[in-house]
C-alpha cells in the first residue's frame, strides 16, 4: 500500500509546502527557509527511495478516474525517475541559492510559494503516467512560473511575463488539442503502452502524423525549438534562481521531456521511425542547435548568451531521441540531466557575478576569476561541459550523440555536433579568457559596476555552495559516468527498456 | 600490483600537486590580497610531479588497469609500445620542471616578496603545469578512447595557460593562435573519434583501429583523425601556432611543448591509424601524407631560416622534423608491410627529436643566462644537441640510420633523398638558431650548480645517449650506430648544410643590405592569411547574427505595431455594444427567425 | 358576417390600444390604458372566462393603472401631475421612416405566428380573440421598439402581453382551460409586478435626476 | 437524452419526499423572511437559515441515489403540476443552495463594509435572495411548462429587484433596461407556450415529448421559446444588458446572478430542445454559432474592459458561449458523442458557476480594499491583498480552463465531444476562447504585479469575505480532479434503463 502512496507523497512534499509558506508571515524567513529546505531534503530522500525501488523492480503507481475514460495516474518509471531526481536535486540547490539571492527583497513569501508549486509541477510531470496527467502538470507549470518571471514587477519583467504567457499558453493549448485528439482516437494512453498506437490500422497513419506534429508544436514552445523560442531570451529578466530553474529543469526541460515521452512512451520509437517523424525532429533540432549557437555569439550580455546557449543545448536532447537506436536514446536522456546540471551552474554563477559585483555584460567580467575564484571555477566547469570537453558531463552526451548518429546512419550529424562544439567554444572561451587571463578591477584596473561584499567568502555562502555543488555534480556525472545510478546508467536503463521489449 | 599503483599515482600525483597550491593559499586566507611575503609556489615538491610516472616507465613488466566507473569505462595500460613514449616524456617533463625552478627564480622571488601581478601569473603556471603534465600522461597511458581524448584535451587547454604566461601582447597573440588551432584540431578529432568509434561501437583505441579498417568510409575517418592530430603534430598548413606560441612561452614550457606535446599528435596518429594493417586500404591517404610531410619538412626549413628569434627558428625546426616524421607515418600507410620495422625508427626518431629539441630549448635559456662555464665549454655543449638533431652525431645519427635502412629496404630511395634534403635544411636552421643565440647571448652569469644548468646538462646527456637507454619494442635497440661505411651517405646533408650556412653567413651582410624585406617575414607564416580569413568569416558570421537580430527586432517591431492596431480596433468594438443595446428586441426576433429557418431546414 | 358584438370586441381593444400607444399626452394615455384593460376584461367575460375578467379588472385596470399614475405623480389625493412627466412630449419625434423600419421585425414575428397558426384551425368563437390578440401583439411590439420613453414602453409591454393572453386563450379554448388560465394568471401577475417595478423605477429615476428628463436620462442606455 | 433529464419515470411518488420537494422550494423563502425580519448584522444567522434550506436536500439525495428519479404530481384545482428530481436536478439544487449559502454568509460583512446600510436596499436583499433561491429550485425541479414559467418569471423579477438594490442612478438605468428586456423575453416565452398548449393541449414535458410532432407550430414555438430564453441568458447578440447591470450591482448579488440566474435560462432552453427537438441539428448549429460569437465577442470586450467588474461580466458572456456550444454537440449527434458532451456541458456549468461566483466575490474584495474599480487600480495588489488575488487567480484558472480545474476537465470533455462528432469549428472556438480568457485574466494579474506604486489608502477587508471567495474558487479547482463525483450523480439518476 505504501508503495502506491509514495509518488503521491513525493508530489505532496512540494505541493503542500506552497500553502504552508503562504500561511507563514512575510517576516518569518527562518521558518520559511527551514520549511523549504526540509521539504527539499525529504523529497530528495523519497525520490531516492523510489529510484532504489525501481532498481529492485518494484512498481509504484497511484491513480483514479477523473472522468470516464480519463485517468489521473502517477507512476514511477526509469525515465520519470531521471527527471524527478534531477528536479529534486536541483530544487534543493536552487532553494539554498534563492534563500541567499532574495535576502532582504520584498515578496519572498509569494516567491517561495510559487517556487514550491513550480517544483511540484515538475515532479508531477516526471511522475505522470499518462498524457492527461502530464498535460495537467505541464499547464500548472506555466501558471506557477508566471509569478516567478514577473517577480520583480518592473515593466521589463511584466512585458517578459506577457510574452512568456503568450507563448506557453498557446503552446499548452495546442498540446491540449493534440492530446484530446489522440484521446478521441484511441482513448487513454498510459505511458509505455506503445502497442495501442502501433496496432492501429495504417490508414490512421496520416492522422497520427498530424497529431504528432500538433503535439510537437505544443511541446516545442517550452522546449524552445527554433521558431518557437522567442520567450526564452526575454524571460531572462527574471531573478537568477528563476532563470536557473527555468533553463535547467523546469520549463525548458518539461518541453523536452514531453517530447521524449511522446516519442518513446506514446508513439514508441519504432512507430515514430516508421512514420518518418524522427527525421522531422532531427532537422528541427539541428537547425535549433546551430541557430541558437549563432545567436548566442552575437549577445553582449551574460544571461542572454546563456539563454541562447540553452536553446541550442536543449535541442541536443531532441536530437538524441531523434536518432534511431539505443545510443541516441541514451544520449538524449543523459543530456536531459547533464544539461540541467551544467546550465544551472552557469546561471548560478551569472547570478553570483550580478549580485556580488553587479556584472551583467560580458566585457565587465575581466579578471573576475581573481575576485571570485570559486564561482569562476564553477563557471569554467559548466562552460567546458557545454562545449563538450571531457571530463565534464557534456562530453558523455556528445559522445553518445555521435555514436547514436552513426548508429542511425546519419554520420553527417557528427559534423553538426562538431560545428556546434566549435560555436560553443567560440562564445564560451572568450568569457573564460576574460575571467582568468585578463586584468580587470581585481588587478587595480577600473572598477566593478556595483560591488557588494555579501559574505565571508568571495560572496554569500548561500550563493556559493549551490554553484559549487552543481559544478561538482556535473563534473562527477561525466567523470564517473560508469558508476551505477549515474545519469548515464539511468539513461541506459531506459534505453534498454525501450529497445528490448 | 605495484605497477598498477604506480599507474594510478602517475596520474594522480600531478593533480595532487596542482591542488596543493590553492589549498595552501586558501589556508592562508589573505595570502592573495596582502602585499607581504607569500608562499613559495615552485618548490621541490612541485618539480616532483612526473616522478611516479618516471618510476612507472622504468618499472619492469606490463600492466593494465580497468576502471569501471571512470567515464565510459576506463582502461589504462602500460605496454611496451607505450613505455618509450612515457619514459622520454616524463624525463623531459622532469628536467623542464627542475629547469623552470631556476628559470623563473626572478618571478618566484618577486612573487614571494609581494608583487601581486607576478604572483598571480606564477600561480597560474604552478597550477597548469602539473595539469598539462597529467593530461599528457593520461593520453599516453589511456587505452580507452574517452580517457585518451580527455588527456589530450586537458593537455591542450591547460597548456594555453603556459603559453600566455608572459601576459603581454605577443603572448596573447601566440595563445590565441594556439587555442584556435587547438580547438580546430580537437573538433576534428572528436568528429573522427565519434565516427570511427560509433561505427564499431568500440571504446578502445585498438578497437578504433580495427573499426577504421573495417568501416566502409574508413579512409575518411582516418583522414579526419589524421588532420585533427595533425594540428598538434604541426602538419604543414596546420602548424601555424607553433612558431607563434613557442617564442612567447617560458623556455621550459617551450621545451615541453616542442619536445613532448607536439609528439602527442604523433602518438595520436599511431594510436588511431591502422598502421601496418595491409587490409586498411589507406594508400591514397598515405601518399598524400608523405607529400605533405615533405612539404612541411622542406618548407619549414626554408621559412625558418628567415626568423630572428631563436625560439621561432627552433619552432620551425620542429615543424620540419615533424614533417619528416609525418612522411614516415605516410610510408607506414602506403606500405604497411614496412611498418613493423619502421615503427621502431619512428619511435626512436620521435624520442630523439623530443629530447634533443628539449635540450636545445633549454639551451636558449642557458645562452641568455649563461652559467659560470668557460665559453669554449659552453658553446660546444650548446652546439652538441644541434649537431645531433642535424643527424651528425649521437642519437641523431642513430635515428637517421634506423629509418634510412628501413626505407632503403622498402625501396623508398627517393624519399631518403628528400629527407636528406630536409636534413640540410635542419642543419641550416640549427646554424641559424645558434647564430641568433650567439647574437643574443646574455652576460650575467648564474651559478653552475643551480637547477637550471644542471637540468640542461642532464638533458644534453640524456638526449645524446638516447639510443643507449630508450627501450624500443621490448628492449634497447641492438646496434644503434651505423657501420662506418654508411657514414658518408648519412653525413653529407650535414656537410652540405654547414657549407651553405657558411656561405650564407658570408653572404649575409650583402643580402641584408639588399633585401631587408626577407628578414621581415613574420613568424607564423600562414597564420596571417588564416587570421584575416577568419576575421572575415567571423565578421560574416557576426553580420549574419546581427542580421538575424535586426531581422528579429524588425519583425518584433512590426508585430508590436500590428498589435497596437489590433488593440485599437478591438477597443473600437465597444461602439457596437450600443447598437446591440438599442436593437435588443429586433435582434431577439431575428434570432427567432434564424432558429425557425434552422428548424425548417431540418 | 361575424356578429356585431364580436366585431366590437375585436375593434374596441385594438382601437383603444392604438390610442394608448400613440397619444402624446401621458396622463391621457394612462387613462386610456385603464379603459383598454376594462375592454379586455369585457372580452374575457364575453369569451366565458369569468375569473380572468375579474383579475383583469383588478390587476390590469385598477392596480396597473394605479402604478402608472403613481409613476406620473398623479395620486388619489388629486395632486397635480408632475408637469415634467405629464406633458412630456416624446423627445424623439415620430418619423415615418423610423416607424416603418421598426415595423419590420414586428412583421417578421407576425409572419412566424401566421405560419404556425395556419395549421391550428380556430373555432368560431375564438377567431375574433385570435385576431385581436395578433393585432395587439403587433401594435405593442411596434410601439415598444418605436418609443424611448420608459413609461410608454411599459404601456407597450402591457398591451403586447394582453395580446398574447388573448391569443393564448383563443388557442386553448376549451381543451385545456385550467392550464391556459394558469398561464394567463401568472402572466397577469408578472405583468403587474413588472409594471409596478418599472413605475417605481421611473419615479426613482425622476427623483434622482431632477434636472433631467427621466425619459431622456434613460435614453442612451434604455432600449 | 430525455431519460437523462429524468422526464420518463416508472417510479411512483412518495408523499414523504413530496413534502421534501416542497420544502426544498419553500425553505429558501424562510431565509428571506427571516432575513427581512431581523436584518442580520452577522453572518451566522444567514448561514444557519441557508443551512436549514440544505436539510431537505440532504434527505432527498439518498432517496434519489438509491431509487433513481423521483417524480411528483401536484393537483391544484384542475391544474396538474409535474415535478421531478434526478441526479442533474440534485446537482443543480446543491449548487444553488451552496452558492446562496456563500452569498448569504458574505452579504452581512459586505453590507457592513461597503454599503453602510444606507437606504432601504439592504432590507430588501434577504427576501429577494430567498425568492431567487426558491424560484431557482422551482426551475430545477419543474417537469411541466407552467411551473417552469412561474419559476422563470419569479426568478427574473427577483433578479431585477436584486440588481436594483444599490439604488444609484446607473444601477437604476441598467436595471430598468434589464427589466424591460426580461419582460419581453418572458413574453416571447409565453407566446411559445401558448402555441404549444394550443396545439397539443398539455404542458407536462414528458407528455408533450410524446405528443408533439414536427411542423410549423412546433418550430415557431421552439423558435420563440428559445429566443426568449436566450435573451434572458444573455446569449451573444442579446447580451447587451448584462455588463452594465453587473457593473453597479452588489457583489454577492452579481455572484448569484452570473452563477445561477443565467444558467437557469440556459437549463430551460437546453431541456426544451432535448425534449422537443432532439434532432434539430441545423438550428442547434445556429445556437452554436451564437455561442462561438459570444466566446469571441465576450472575450474581446473583457480583455479591453476598463473596470474590474466589467471584465468579470464580459467573461460571463464569453463563458456562456461554451455552454451554447453544447447545443450542436448534444442535439442530433450520435449517442456516444452526446454522452460525452452531456457530461462536459454540466461540468462546465458547475465549474463556471463556482468560479464566477468566486471571481465576483474576489473582485468585490479587491475593489473594496483598493477603493478602485478600474483594472489599473490594482497596481501593487499582489503584495497587499494576496488572499483576494489568490482567490481570483484560482477562479481564473477554472475560467480559462487550465488544469487541474473543473473548467479544464469540462473543456476536455467538450473538445473530445467536438472531435468525436467531427465538428471541427468548435475546436477553434474553444481554443480562441481559452486564449482570450487567458488574455483578460492575466491582464488583471499583470497590473497586480506592478511593484513601483505608492498605495497610500487601502483598507483590508474582513478575512471571512476573502475566505468565502477562496473556498468557492478552490471548489471549482478541485472539482476538476474530483469530477467523477458530480458525473456519477449525473449518471445514476438516469431513471429508466
Amino acid at each position: 500500500m505504501s508503495q502506491a502512496w509514495l509518488p503521491l507523497i513525493t508530489l505532496a512534499t512540494s505541493l503542500l509546502v506552497a500553502p504552508l509558506i503562504l500561511l507563514l508571515p512575510e517576516r518569518a524567513w527562518r521558518a520559511r527557509a527551514a520549511l523549504n529546505l526540509s521539504a527539499a531534503l525529504l523529497k530528495l530522500l523519497l525520490v531516492g527511495l523510489m529510484v532504489v525501488g525501481l532498481y529492485q523492480g518494484r512498481e509504484f503507481a497511484f491513480g483514479f478516474t477523473v472522468v470516464p475514460g480519463v485517468e489521473f495516474l502517477l507512476r514511477v518509471d526509469a525515465l520519470g525517475m531521471m527527471f524527478a531526481g534531477l528536479s529534486s536535486l536541483l530544487w534543493l540547490a536552487t532553494t539554498v541559492y534563492a534563500i541567499g539571492y532574495l535576502e532582504d527583497s520584498p515578496n519572498r513569501k509569494r516567491f517561495f510559494a510559487f517556487f514550491s508549486l513550480c517544483v511540484a509541477s515538475t515532479i508531477g510531470i516526471s511522475l505522470a503516467g499518462n498524457l492527461f496527467t502530464f498535460l495537467l502538470f505541464y499547464e500548472l507549470l506555466t501558471l506557477s512560473t508566471y509569478p516567478l518571471v514577473v517577480h520583480r514587477g518592473h515593466p521589463a519583467g511584466l512585458a517578459a511575463g506577457t510574452v512568456y504567457l503568450r507563448y506557453t499558453l498557446s503552446g499548452g493549448l495546442v498540446l491540449l488539442l493534440g492530446v484530446v485528439g489522440l484521446h478521441a482516437l484511441v482513448g487513454d494512453v498510459t505511458f509505455g503502452e506503445r502497442e495501442m498506437l502501433r496496432d492501429l490500422d495504417p490508414s490512421y497513419h496520416p492522422l497520427l502524423i498530424g497529431l504528432f506534429l500538433v503535439m510537437l508544436l505544443g511541446l516545442g514552445v517550452k522546449a524552445a525549438l527554433v521558431p518557437l523560442h522567442g520567450w526564452l531570451p526575454r524571460a531572462m529578466v527574471a531573478p537568477a534562481p528563476v532563470s536557473a530553474l527555468l533553463h535547467a529543469v523546469a520549463v525548458v526541460k518539461a518541453g523536452a521531456f514531453g517530447i521524449v515521452r511522446l516519442v518513446y512512451d506514446v508513439y514508441g520509437i519504432q512507430l515514430t521511425f516508421e512514420l518518418g517523424l524522427l527525421t522531422v525532429l532531427t532537422v528541427l533540432s539541428v537547425f535549433t542547435i546551430l541557430y541558437g549557437s549563432i545567436r548566442a555569439l552575437a549577445q553582449q550580455e551574460l544571461k542572454p548568451r546563456l539563454a541562447y546557449s540553452t536553446i541550442s543545448q536543449v535541442s541536443y536532447i531532441v536530437l538524441g531521441i531523434s536518432l534511431f537506436g539505443p545510443f541516441g536514446t541514451i544520449a538524449g536522456l543523459a543530456h536531459l540531466m547533464h544539461q540541467g546540471l551544467m546550465k544551472v551552474t552557469l546561471f548560478y554563477c551569472a547570478g553570483n557575478y550580478a549580485e556580488e559585483l553587479g556584472i551583467h555584460r560580458i566585457d565587465e567580467l575581466d579578471g573576475a576569476g581573481r575576485r571570485m575564484p570559486l564561482t569562476s571555477l564553477a563557471f569554467t566547469v559548466g562552460a567546458l561541459g557545454m562545449i563538450g570537453l571531457p571530463p565534464v558531463a557534456g562530453f558523455i552526451s556528445k559522445w553518445y550523440l555521435g555514436l547514436g548518429a552513426v548508429q542511425a546512419g546519419m554520420p553527417w550529424v557528427i559534423g553538426v555536433l562538431v560545428a556546434s562544439s566549435l560555436l560553443n567554444a567560440a562564445y564560451f572561451l572568450p568569457i573564460l579568457h576574460r575571467l582568468w587571463f585578463r586584468a580587470g578591477p581585481a588587478h587595480g584596473k577600473g572598477q566593478w559596476p556595483e560591488e557588494r561584499c555579501l559574505g565571508r567568502f568571495e560572496t554569500s555562502g548561500w550563493l556559493l555552495w549551490p554553484s559549487l555543488a552543481t559544478a561538482l555534480f556535473s563534473l562527477l556525472a561525466g567523470l564517473l559516468a560508469g558508476l551505477p545510478f549515474s545519469p548515464l546508467d539511468l539513461a541506459t536503463l531506459v534505453a534498454t527498456e525501450e529497445y528490448l521489449p | 600490483m605495484t605497477a598498477t599503483l604506480l599507474l594510478i599515482l602517475a596520474i594522480l600525483w600531478p593533480l595532487v600537486l596542482m591542488l596543493r597550491s590553492p589549498l595552501r593559499l586558501m589556508m592562508e586566507q589573505e595570502a592573495l590580497w596582502r602585499p607581504g611575503p607569500r608562499p613559495k609556489l615552485l618548490d621541490a615538491w612541485w618539480a616532483s610531479a612526473p616522478l611516479p610516472a618516471l618510476a612507472l616507465a622504468l618499472w619492469p613488466g606490463e600492466t593494465t588497469l580497468l576502471l569501471e566507473g571512470w567515464l565510459l569505462g576506463g582502461v589504462w595500460q602500460l605496454d611496451e609500445a607505450r613505455r618509450p613514449w612515457l619514459l622520454f616524456s616524463t624525463l623531459l617533463w622532469g628536467l623542464a620542471g627542475v629547469y623552470a625552478r631556476g628559470y623563473l627564480i626572478a618571478e618566484q622571488q618577486a612573487g614571494e616578496a609581494g608583487d601581486g601581478e607576478t604572483f598571480r601569473r606564477l600561480t597560474g603556471l604552478a597550477l597548469l603545469w602539473p595539469l598539462t603534465l597529467a593530461g599528457n600522461l593520461l593520453l599516453l597511458l589511456a587505452e580507452d578512447i574517452p580517457s585518451f581524448y580527455l588527456g589530450f584535451a586537458v593537455m591542450t587547454f591547460a597548456a594555453y595557460g603556459l603559453v600566455v604566461h608572459a601576459d603581454n601582447r605577443d603572448a596573447h597573440l601566440g595563445g590565441r593562435a594556439y587555442l584556435i588551432m587547438a580547438l580546430f584540431g580537437e573538433a576534428l578529432i572528436l568528429g573522427g573519434l565519434l565516427w570511427a568509434a560509433g561505427s564499431a561501437e568500440t571504446l578502445t583505441l585498438t578497437g578504433l583501429r580495427e573499426s577504421i579498417v573495417d568501416a566502409e568510409q574508413g579512409a575518411w575517418m582516418a583522414a579526419i583523425l589524421w588532420l585533427g592530430f595533425g594540428v598538434k603534430a604541426g602538419v604543414v598548413g596546420l602548424h601555424v601556432w607553433l612558431p607563434l606560441a613557442h617564442p612567447v612561452a617560458p623556455t621550459p614550457a617551450s621545451a615541453v611543448l616542442s619536445g613532448v606535446m607536439i609528439k602527442a599528435g604523433l602518438v595520436g596518429w599511431l594510436s588511431v591509424l591502422p598502421l601496418g594493417d595491409p587490409a586498411a586500404g589507406l594508400e591514397p591517404l598515405g601518399r598524400l601524407v608523405v607529400v605533405l610531410g615533405l612539404v612541411g619538412a622542406l618548407g619549414a626549413a626554408l621559412f625558418g631560416i628567415t626568423q630572428r628569434h631563436p625560439k621561432a627558428v627552433l619552432a620551425y625546426s620542429s615543424v620540419s622534423q615533424m614533417g619528416m616524421l609525418t612522411a614516415l607515418v605516410g610510408i607506414g600507410l602506403t606500405d604497411p608491410a614496412l611498418w613493423p620495422a619502421l615503427s621502431v625508427a619512428v619511435v626512436l626518431f620521435a624520442a630523439h627529436h623530443g629530447m634533443t629539441k628539449g635540450a636545445l630549448f633549454l639551451g636558449i635559456g642557458i645562452s641568455e643566462h649563461p652559467p659560470r662555464l668557460p665559453a669554449w665549454l659552453l658553446w660546444p655543449l650548446l652546439v652538441l644537441p644541434a649537431l645531433s638533431l642535424a643527424g651528425a652525431l649521437a642519437s641523431g645519427l642513430a635515428s637517421k640510420w634506423a629509418f634510412k635502412g628501413v626505407l632503403y629496404e622498402g625501396g623508398h630511395g627517393a624519399l631518403v633523398i628528400w629527407l636528406s634534403l630536409a636534413a640540410v635544411g635542419t642543419t641550416l636552421l640549427m646554424a641559424r638558431a645558434l647564430w641568433r643565440q650567439w647574437r643574443e647571448r646574455g652576460h650575467h652569469a648564474i651559478p653552475l650548480l643551480g637547477t637550471m644548468p644542471l637540468a640542461w646538462l642532464f638533458a644534453i646527456v640524456a638526449a645524446t645517449s638516447l639510443p643507449l637507454w630508450l627501450p624500443v619494442a621490448g628492449g634497447v635497440v641492438d646496434s644503434p650506430w651505423p657501420p662506418p661505411d654508411e657514414l658518408p651517405g648519412l653525413l653529407w646533408p650535414v656537410g652540405a648544410g654547414l657549407a651553405l650556412a657558411g656561405l650564407g653567413f658570408y653572404g649575409l651582410a650583402d643580402i641584408t643590405r639588399r633585401r631587408r624585406v626577407v628578414w621581415r617575414l613574420m613568424p607564423g607564416d600562414l597564420w596571417w592569411p588564416y587570421a584575416s580569413l577568419a576575421r572575415h568569416l567571423g565578421a560574416g558570421l557576426k553580420a549574419f547574427g546581427d542580421g538575424l537580430e535586426t531581422r528579429g527586432s524588425r519583425l518584433r517591431a512590426w508585430l508590436v505595431a500590428q498589435e497596437k492596431g489590433a488593440m485599437a480596433w478591438i477597443d473600437g468594438l465597444t461602439r457596437y455594444e450600443r447598437r446591440f443595446r438599442q436593437l435588443a428586441v429586433p435582434l431577439m426576433i431575428g434570432v427567432a427567425v434564424l432558429l425557425l429557418l434552422g428548424f425548417w431546414l431540418e | 358576417m361575424p356578429p356585431l358584438d364580436d366585431v366590437l370586441l375585436v375593434t374596441l381593444p385594438v382601437l383603444l390600444a392604438a390610442f394608448v400607444l400613440l397619444d402624446r399626452h401621458l396622463v391621457r394615455a394612462c387613462s386610456l390604458f385603464v379603459l383598454f384593460a376594462l375592454a379586455v376584461a369585457l372580452t374575457w367575460w364575453k369569451l366565458g372566462f369569468l375569473w380572468l375578467a375579474m383579475l383583469e379588472t383588478l390587476l390590469g385596470a385598477a392596480l396597473t393603472g394605479g402604478f402608472l399614475f403613481h409613476a406620473l405623480g398623479v395620486g388619489l389625493a388629486g395632486r397635480a401631475p408632475t408637469a415634467r412627466l405629464a406633458h412630456a412630449r416624446d423627445p424623439v419625434p415620430l418619423i415615418w421612416r423610423r416607424g416603418l423600419v421598426h415595423l419590420l421585425p414586428v412583421l417578421a414575428l407576425l409572419g412566424m405566428l401566421a405560419a404556425a397558426l395556419g395549421s391550428l384551425p380556430a373555432s368560431d368563437g375564438s377567431l375574433a380573440a385570435r385576431w385581436s390578440g395578433l393585432v395587439l401583439i403587433g401594435l405593442g411590439l411596434w410601439a415598444f421598439a418605436l418609443h424611448t420613453h420608459l413609461l410608454r414602453r411599459l404601456l407597450a409591454f402591457n398591451i403586447t402581453g394582453t395580446g398574447i393572453f388573448l391569443l393564448l386563450m383563443s388557442l386553448v379554448g376549451k381543451t385545456a382551460p385550467a392550464a391556459g388560465q394558469g398561464l394567463v394568471i401568472t402572466g397577469l401577475v408578472v405583468a403587474l409586478l413588472g409594471t409596478a417595478l418599472g413605475a417605481l423605477l421611473v419615479r426613482r429615476l425622476g427623483a434622482l435626476v431632477p434636472s433631467r428628463e427621466p425619459a431622456s436620462a434613460s435614453d442612451g442606455q434604455a432600449s | 437524452m430525455i431519460e437523462r433529464l429524468g422526464l420518463v419515470t416508472t417510479q411512483l411518488p412518495t408523499t414523504g419526499s413530496s413534502v421534501m420537494a416542497l420544502l426544498v422550494v419553500v425553505l429558501p423563502l424562510l431565509l428571506g423572511v427571516l432575513g427581512a425580519a431581523c436584518r442580520p448584522k452577522r453572518g451566522w444567522p444567514a448561514v444557519l437559515a441557508s443551512l436549514l434550506a440544505l436539510l431537505p436536500l440532504l434527505t432527498l439525495t439518498p432517496l434519489v441515489v438509491s431509487q433513481g428519479t423521483q417524480a411528483w404530481v401536484l393537483e391544484l384545482d384542475g391544474l396538474t403540476l409535474h415535478w421531478r428530481a434526478n441526479g442533474l436536478t440534485l446537482l443543480l439544487l446543491l449548487l444553488t443552495q451552496l452558492l446562496v449559502l456563500a452569498s448569504a454568509a458574505y452579504a452581512p460583512a459586505y453590507l457592513r463594509v461597503a454599503v453602510q446600510a444606507q437606504g432601504r436596499g439592504p432590507a430588501w436583499l434577504w427576501p429577494l435572495m430567498g425568492l431567487l433561491a426558491a424560484s431557482l429550485s422551482l426551475i430545477w425541479l419543474a417537469a411541466d411548462l407552467l411551473t417552469l414559467y412561474i419559476g422563470l418569471e419569479l426568478m427574473g423579477l427577483s433578479a431585477v429587484g436584486l440588481m436594483l438594490l444599490p439604488g444609484r442612478e446607473d444601477a437604476l438605468a441598467a436595471g430598468m433596461r434589464y427589466l424591460l428586456l426580461a419582460l419581453i423575453g418572458s413574453l416571447a416565452f409565453l407566446l411559445g407556450l401558448a402555441l404549444l398548449l394550443g396545439a397539443w393541449g398539455r404542458l407536462d414535458l414528458a407528455g408533450l415529448a410524446e405528443a408533439v410532432e414536427a411542423g410549423p407550430v412546433l418550430w415557431v414555438a421552439m423558435a420563440l421559446l428559445s429566443a426568449g430564453l436566450l435573451l434572458k441568458a444573455a446569449a451573444f447578440p442579446l447580451h447587451a444588458w448584462l455588463a452594465p447591470v453587473h457593473g453597479s450591482a452588489w457583489t454577492p448579488v452579481s455572484a448569484l446572478h452570473a452563477a445561477l440566474v443565467i444558467k437557469a435560462s440556459f437549463f430551460i432552453a437546453l431541456q426544451l430542445w432535448l425534449v422537443f427537438a432532439p434532432q434539430a441539428a441545423v438550428a442547434a448549429w445556429v445556437v452554436g454559432g451564437m455561442g462561438a460569437a459570444a466566446v469571441v465577442w465576450g472575450g474581446l470586450l473583457a480583455w479591453r474592459a476598463d473596470k474590474l467588474k466589467d471584465v468579470v461580466a464580459w467573461s460571463t458572456v464569453s463563458q456562456l458561449g461554451y455552454l451554447l456550444i453544447g447545443f450542436p454537440l448534444l442535439i442530433g449527434t450520435a449517442p456516444a458523442v452526446a454522452s460525452i458532451a452531456w457530461d462536459g456541458v454540466w461540468l462546465q456549468l458547475l465549474a463556471h458557476s463556482l468560479a464566477k461566483a468566486a471571481m465576483f466575490l474576489a473582485v468585490g474584495n479587491l475593489m473594496l480594499a483598493t477603493g478602485e474599480s478600474r483594472v489599473s487600480g490594482l497596481a501593487g495588489a499582489s503584495r497587499r491583498f494576496p488572499l483576494a488575488l489568490l482567490s481570483f487567480g484560482i477562479a481564473a484558472i477554472s475560467l480559462v480552463g487550465l488544469p487541474p480545474s473543473a473548467g479544464f476537465t469540462a473543456k476536455w470533455l467538450l473538445l473530445h465531444a467536438a472531435l468525436a462528432a467531427g465538428q471541427w469549428p468548435w475546436l477553434l472556438v474553444l481554443a480562441v476562447g481559452t486564449l482570450l480568457s487567458a488574455a483578460y485574466v492575466f491582464r488583471v494579474f499583470r497590473y497586480s504585479f506592478v511593484e513601483d506604486v505608492e498605495l497610500e489608502d487601502y483598507r483590508p477587508v474582513p478575512l471571512r469575505m476573502d475566505l468565502i471567495a477562496l473556498i468557492l474558487a478552490l471548489a471549482s479547482l478541485l472539482l476538476g480532479l474530483a469530477a467523477t463525483w458530480p458525473l456519477a450523480l449525473l449518471e445514476i439518476a438516469g431513471g429508466g434503463p
